[in-house]
């Protein structure tokens, strides 16, 4: 199982906070599940439309689109931050 | 280095970083970034904060350890509001001490530049009584790009 | 620009320069500096510190102008102890508010940089009973040079 | 007249506070009142050779050995600045 975490825009644009599931057949990095998510959510597809400049977390750090997954982690995706 | 690193609800004490960093004389500058919610010309009524608790915390930690590494410091607090605010509440507090003022300058705005570019916070603002996302603005993106431009890797991990 | 120069005998309250620059989020940044006598490993029994009056307030005074005309500032705040002082006192806070982060660092960064190197203070240390002058350090001319050298005319008058 | 005025170790060193004097003739500079207050005074002179590196104001702003001197002028003679 992974899980799959949402923040601000993105959040509020899919109406989901947090999706568990399992790592999807043929996913192995952020872009795939990404895609992935696309291809089976129709609300997400156009979430991610919607925020076209994303960041990304795995297992609470930083990562790149490109980075690869396994099984137990933590993904989050959200806009580019605003803080401070 | 001895280090205070928080994210709350409650408002923020403007005094507890210089009382919390004075040490005798060990450190002979302390350098104080204090942010407040700008009124943007009263156009907005309130601020919302919206952050990845658990990460964010990891996340200070992490900048305020590679600070450490990079200048000679005695202390850091980073202290970040989150929740519901009004225009002239402070939001975040950086502190630095060190023995030497460049030190300590330079330490502030490199926690800072990281903080406000790639820490999992999220500003909403309410004008007109409609909530309102905050778009990133490109210069915190180049000040960070500048800053780690220098660092091996390219993300605080 | 409000601005607040001030040369006093009187410990620093460390309250003082954030109550006095807050303007209600007119400014998002507000960056303070505060200088702290040295322990010097405890080879220092107490320090004394000597102006000239009327020229240190009026230098002070041609900084933070310089200051206000190089970066967008809102406030400026430039207290600094005079007298006999021990380790741990605080002997100067400069503290500057602007809309913008870097603005702020910035100024409070030049404003330290050459009252370290132009203002009329000279500091004596009591070291085994007896009191001697401290030697300017070489790296505070540089910070100042480095400074002056984007600027006309190579004194702030 | 003029006023010169000393501080810190050149203060100490010379004994003198403050002195008040007519600009003397031929002295039309801070380098070469400097030059004639050494002739005029063995202490002086003792207290500018124990303090090679000086800094001079003219008026209450910083200037140069080189800044010309007129009548009514304060002019003051001190080490290197070590605030803050």
């Amino acid at each position: 199982m992974i899980q799959v975490r949402f923040f601000a825009a993105l959040r509020e644009r899919s109406g989901k906070e947090c999706l568990e599931m399992a790592l999807p057949d043929g996913v192995a990095t952020v872009a795939e599940l990404i895609g992935w998510l696309e291809q089976s959510d129709q609300t997400l597809a156009a979430a991610f439309a919607a925020t076209p400049c994303r960041m990304v977390a795995v297992n609470e750090m930083l990562a790149s689109e490109e980075a690869s997954l396994e099984d137990g982690d933590v993904v989050a995706l959200f806009p580019p931050v605003t803080g401070g | 280095m001895k280090t205070c690193i928080a994210v709350q609800d409650a408002p923020l004490n403007a005094t507890a970083p210089q009382q919390w960093l004075r040490d005798e004389g060990v450190s002979g500058a302390i350098v104080l970034f204090s942010g407040h919610v700008r009124d943007e010309d009263g156009r907005v009524e309130a601020l919302h904060l919206e952050h990845y608790p658990g990460m964010t915390e990891r996340f200070l930690g992490t900048i305020v350890e590679r600070a450490g590494q990079r200048w000679h410091l005695n202390g850091a607090w980073v202290v970040h509001r989150v929740g519901t605010m009004r225009q002239g509440d402070e939001i975040v507090q950086v502190a630095v001490s060190a023995e030497h003022r460049q030190a300590a300058f330079e330490a502030c705005a490199y926690i800072m530049d990281i903080l406000k570019t790639r820490a999992p916070f999220w500003k909403k603002e309410l004008i007109d009584g409609s909530w309102h996302w905050v778009e990133a603005r490109e210069r915190d993106a180049l000040a960070a790009a500048a800053w780690l431009a220098g660092e091996p890797g390219h993300e605080p991990r």
